[in-house]
């Protein structure tokens, strides 16, 4: 991480208070990698669009990864994209998150069977924060994804997690 | 002593906010100028074929959807004609004009997506955001019908999925009316903007036997002034009925065939889908839109080609039925692959930006050209 | 405008020994078997004749007509010898609105069909992709690498019916 | 300033800080603010709402941003040249901050009270073309130096038409001092130098259109300067990526960001202080009327601000409205049409001023 990779060892309030900040600017802008993949693309790119309004999230595309914190895999990844998916993953800068957009991604959605070129989930190349079912899940779907990343990202803490 | 130069290879894609998805383009470049422009495609390559073959001929609808998925009512379109064909039956009249209103419907949307990523491209984003705006009432009429916003798996072989619903027709004039102003609007901020016109006249230009010789369709070759349309040259389903243009390319603001010719094609295509609407919306004869499917589709031993006026061009099947269950082979004409081709031909001379115009212009969905 | 079976006739005058039949059994279209190392020939042909004049071509697909035997590789798997692959070439004019189907077949382990590129421009990539699912060679075709698969993709041909899928490919896991 | 502060603390070393900070601090808020401008109004113009879950109507949204930033990993690769790597965002931060010590926001609220204002204003901006280039080249990335390259080339080009229309300007009113340009304009709007300036008579209306020129001219240039929409080539998003910092994360972008909003309203200044009568109010003071002599400098204060901000708001309705041109059709605008124009215009203005 950037500015605050260090975890500290005993909670105490001002590191609770300092966490809530923290948390509160991460998740209040979540800048996504601009890019689009397959037939969920069009439904992300609706869902920033004026019906749906991603901005009112905070959530503006970026179009380079160095400057994003989560990327939408939005859609199929074929074996020849899972590679470049990889290394936009690996070229953005901590803390990243990730939201897999449709069942393509989830799983292979409905090439999962005979899909030769087809990746079966994302997940076998890159982790995962928050599965979207549907296909294509509807903005709101895509919204409620959102919703439950800023929950995850509530619930992180500089604290030393006690096993 | 002279200095060493030799030309830069820039990448462009796959993740490229505007190659429309996961095109990757190799340019040799030499300062701005474009020397050669080599685009490979595949990462998209999702088996459609080998699926064809494996699965019955009506389970293959819904993964027509998902090929072009800016026009899936244009891919089952195509699809269920070819089929139909092969198996000779005859379709309901009432199916035959909800699949005309889909498809025009769907041709619409289809370039409102088209002209917004191209305007996008170009540096125009609020006309996208303003078409988006117009597209999600077009969608709201497609989920009303079979409840999906994009892949509608909507047309049968035989029929329909749904009939229609029974506020359906009122909407659609409501939205005629809502529409038509919409596109003043849209030639007032994007069409005849002078930096608009300064960026995408003159560039590109396609002349027509380089088109015809590509095998370039749609919008890409009628706007380098060939009024060349399947809806008109090869009638399918029952086209022949309605009164309506082909709109061509005429070089207006510059040369016949430039990316503005293109551009402006589509907006025009749009005002004749809706004059095809309007006059089949009222004509919808009643009748049952499941009467005509088949229990069991087992066509004869044979093979067939058939072709349907996508958005972005001519959309064809080849079907080659072993008489069996499945297909044997199911080969698809997507015109965005044979549009895709003219890209290095179109760029030479060019500069860096003009890419990404020609691109905008010749609209491509990765879906249908890595299938 | 003329029907499948005058051109036929015309092209029989022309390539006696290279147009080696018409199959009008199909439903819906006549299909013209030509001989696969002459094709280019004809297709210039059948786009320079002024009765003709075939500028455009639709579509130009490969299949595997699996029309080989069957036989069990030394692992098990299913494999087909011989039979062989096919070239399907939908053509249309525009100008004079008539349409034709040719066809040409090539044995399936040597398959080698010439390359109509320098006849119609667009037949490069529908080229590319049938040697990408097929491994059909086209003669004189300037580029043939693979077009939709990896380039370095190792595991054979997909759309051939006894294709088999590898179980990782860089590592990553294929099958579900 | 200092001399105001001084005579009020009357501790040297404390007033000199406290004229540094105050302007940084009102340039840093305005950066913020121009910020979630630009998101809501681009939102509104688009039939959107813009942030809204960061405090009201997301008006905390850029301070979320920020500090989201700060707390992002900060990545150099390998291949970048890291020594200019990590002093190019901190070159352009400082050459748009820098140009404010010299901006009059009030008649008291001024950094350094320079004879030659102008000049230096022009000198320091200057300063972040180097900041581009070294970025774009240090970043080893070809977009970043496609950006960087089409950068520079503009915006040199495009100080021409810009020092052509200041040096008319300074030609009119004889003085590089910003301060005593905006100190001309005083009392009403019609001696406003966009009106021809606190002169009468004939030269005065002959003067108006072509001040009307020269406004329009060093309104675009200045557009072109801070890389805004239609001439944001540098950084065309659907072109070059992010052009120039496509390498750049973290709180190192976002030093490039806040230059960017800083450069606007600098810009903005500049012109309402040149053609807009800088801090005078157009209608008289309320200070003045009810004897309050302290409330003037406030009332200045607005109206400066209120007019920057003003042509902020044009610049980002520009931004939302316009295609982008290319690069041969920006150099074309540039050495074409505005250069000779503003020749044109400096001559004509200097042959009225003679009258």
């Amino acid at each position: 991480m950037g500015l605050l990779d260090k975890e500290f060892s005993d909670g105490n309030i001002v590191i609770a208070k300092v966490d809530d900040l923290m948390n509160w600017a991460r998740l209040s802008s979540i800048w996504q990698l601009g890019f689009g993949l397959a037939c969920c693309a069009i439904e992300m790119m609706a869902t920033s669009a004026s019906h749906y309004d991603f901005d009112r999230f905070g959530v503006i595309p970026r179009n380079t990864p160095r400057q994003a914190d989560a990327i939408i895999i939005s859609g199929t990844v074929t074996l020849k994209m899972a590679t470049r998916i990889k290394r936009l993953y690996e070229q953005m800068p901590d803390p990243k998150y990730i939201i897999s957009m449709g069942s393509c991604a989830n799983c292979g959605g409905p090439y999962w069977e005979h899909g030769y070129h087809v990746l079966k989930g994302i997940d076998r190349v890159i982790p995962v924060d928050v599965y979207v079912p549907g296909c294509p899940p509807r903005p709101e779907a895509l919204l409620e994804g959102l919703l439950k990343l800023q929950e995850k990202i509530r619930n992180e803490s500089l604290r030393k997690k006690i096993a | 002593m002279a200095l060493k130069t030799e030309t830069m290879v820039l990448n462009m894609g796959p993740q490229h906010p505007s190659t429309h998805g996961v095109l990757r383009l190799e340019l040799d470049i030499e300062g701005e100028l474009i020397l050669g422009v080599k685009p490979h495609i595949g990462y998209l390559h999702r088996c459609f074929e080998k699926h064809a073959e494996a699965m019955t001929y009506p389970q293959v609808i819904p993964y027509t959807d998902r090929l072009d998925y800016l026009a899936a009512m244009g891919n089952n379109f195509g699809y269920v004609t070819t089929v139909e064909k092969l198996l000779g039956i005859q379709i309901p009249e009432r199916v035959e004009y909800i699949r005309v209103i889909m498809a025009e419907l769907q041709r619409i949307a289809s370039h409102l997506v088209a002209i917004a990523t191209n305007g996008a491209d170009i540096g125009a984003l609020t006309p996208f955001l303003y078409l988006f705006r117009d597209r999600e009432y077009i969608l709201s009429l497609f989920e009303m019908t079979c409840g999906a916003r994009m892949l509608y798996n909507y047309m049968w072989i035989g029929g329909l999925s749904h009939d229609i619903h029974p506020d359906f027709v009122r909407k659609t004039k409501e939205f005629i009316i809502h529409f038509r102003p919409t596109i003043v609007e849209l030639n007032n901020l994007l069409t005849f903007n002078k930096i608009f016109i300064e960026r995408t006249a003159n560039i590109g230009i396609l002349p027509v036997d380089t088109a015809i010789n590509f095998g370039a369709s749609g919008p890409v070759l009628r706007g380098s002034g060939l009024p060349f349309d399947v809806r008109k040259e090869d009638p399918y389903s029952i086209y022949n009925r309605f009164d309506f243009e082909i709109p061509t390319g005429k070089g207006l603001v510059g040369t016949v065939g430039d990316c503005w010719d293109r551009y402006y094609v589509r907006v025009l295509e749009m005002e004749q889908s809706l004059r095809i609407i309007e006059q089949a919306i009222d004509k919808i004869p009643e009748g049952d839109v499941h009467s005509a499917i088949p229990k069991r589709i087992k066509p004869p031993k044979g093979t067939v080609y058939s072709r349907v006026e996508n958005p972005r061009g001519e959309l064809g099947y080849f079907i080659i039925s072993d008489g069996n269950l499945n297909p044997f082979r199911v080969k698809v004409r997507a015109p965005s692959f044979v549009n895709l081709e003219l890209m290095g031909e179109l760029c030479k001379g060019h500069l860096v930006a003009d890419v990404i115009a020609i691109l905008g212009s010749l609209d491509i969905v990765l879906g249908e050209i890595d299938r | 405008m003329k029907n499948p079976e005058e051109i036929f006739e015309l092209l029989k005058t022309e390539f006696a020994d290279v147009i080696l039949g018409i199959d009008k059994e199909t439903p819906t279209e006549p299909i013209i078997a030509v001989d696969p190392t002459q094709i280019s020939k004809v297709g210039l042909f059948l786009r320079d004749n002024v009765a003709l004049k075939f500028d455009s071509l639709m579509v130009l697909s490969g299949v595997d007509d699996a029309n080989g035997t069957k036989v069990k590789d030394e692992d098990g798997t299913d494999m087909i010898s011989g039979g062989t692959l096919s070239v399907y070439y939908h053509l249309h004019s525009t100008n004079l609105k008539h349409k034709i189907t040719l066809k040409v077949s090539t044995p399936r382990e040597n398959p080698q069909v010439e390359s109509v590129y320098n006849v119609w421009r667009t037949s490069d990539w529908h080229e590319r992709e049938a040697y990408d699912m097929f491994g059909i060679i086209f003669l004189n075709h300037p580029d043939l690498r693979r077009i939709l698969m990896p380039y370095d993709w190792e595991a054979g041909y997909p759309l051939r019916k006894d294709y088999k899928n590898p179980e990782f490919y860089k590592g990553m896991k294929v099958p579900y | 300033m200092y001399q105001f502060l001084y005579d009020l603390i009357g501790n040297e070393i404390l007033a000199g800080l406290l004229v540094a900070v105050v302007p940084l601090t009102i340039i840093l808020v305005f950066a913020l603010f121009g910020i979630w401008l630009e998101r809501k109004v681009s939102a509104h113009m688009q039939d959107r709402l813009g942030p809204m879950r960061t405090g009201w109507h997301g008006w905390l949204q850029t301070v979320a941003d920020l500090m989201k930033m700060l707390q992002k990993e900060d990545i150099i690769a390998t291949d970048a040249d890291k020594t200019l790597y990590n002093i190019a965002p901190v070159l352009v931060f400082t050459g748009s901050f820098a140009a404010y010590a010299v901006i009059p926001f009030s008649s008291k609220l001024l950094g350094s009270e320079v004879e030659i204002g102008l000049f230096y204003v022009l000198a320091i901006s200057s300063l972040v073309v180097a900041g581009i280039l070294m970025a774009g080249w240090s970043a080893n990335n070809k977009y970043s130096l496609l950006g960087a390259m089409r950068a520079a080339a503009q915006i040199i080009s495009y100080e021409i038409p810009t020092a052509l229309i200041v040096l008319s300007m300074v030609m009119l009113t004889g003085t590089l001092s910003l301060d005593k340009i905006s100190q001309m304009q005083t009392s009403s709007f019609w001696n406003w130098n966009i009106f021809g300036g606190a002169i009468f008579g004939l030269s005065k209306f002959l003067l108006i259109p072509f001040m009307i020129v020269g406004a329009l001219i060093i309104f675009t240039s200045t557009l072109a300067e801070v890389n805004r929409v239609p001439f944001d080539i540098p950084e065309a998003e659907s072109e070059l990526v992010a052009g120039y910092f496509t390498e750049y994360c973290g709180m190192k972008w976002g030093m490039f960001m806040l230059a960017e909003y800083g450069n606007m309203f600098a810009v903005s200044a500049i012109i309402a202080i040149l053609f807009f009568g800088g801090y005078q109010s157009p209608i008289g003071y309320l200070g003045n009327s009810i004897g309050a002599q302290w409330l003037v400098p406030f009332e200045q204060g607005f109206w400066f601000i209120a007019k920057g901000l003003t042509l902020v708001f044009v610049q980002m309705w520009l931004r939302w409205t316009l295609p982008r041109l290319r690069v041969d059709q920006l150099m074309t605008v540039c050495w074409k049409y505005l250069i000779p124009f503003a020749f044109i215009n400096l001559i004509i203005i200097g042959i009225i001023s003679l009258i």
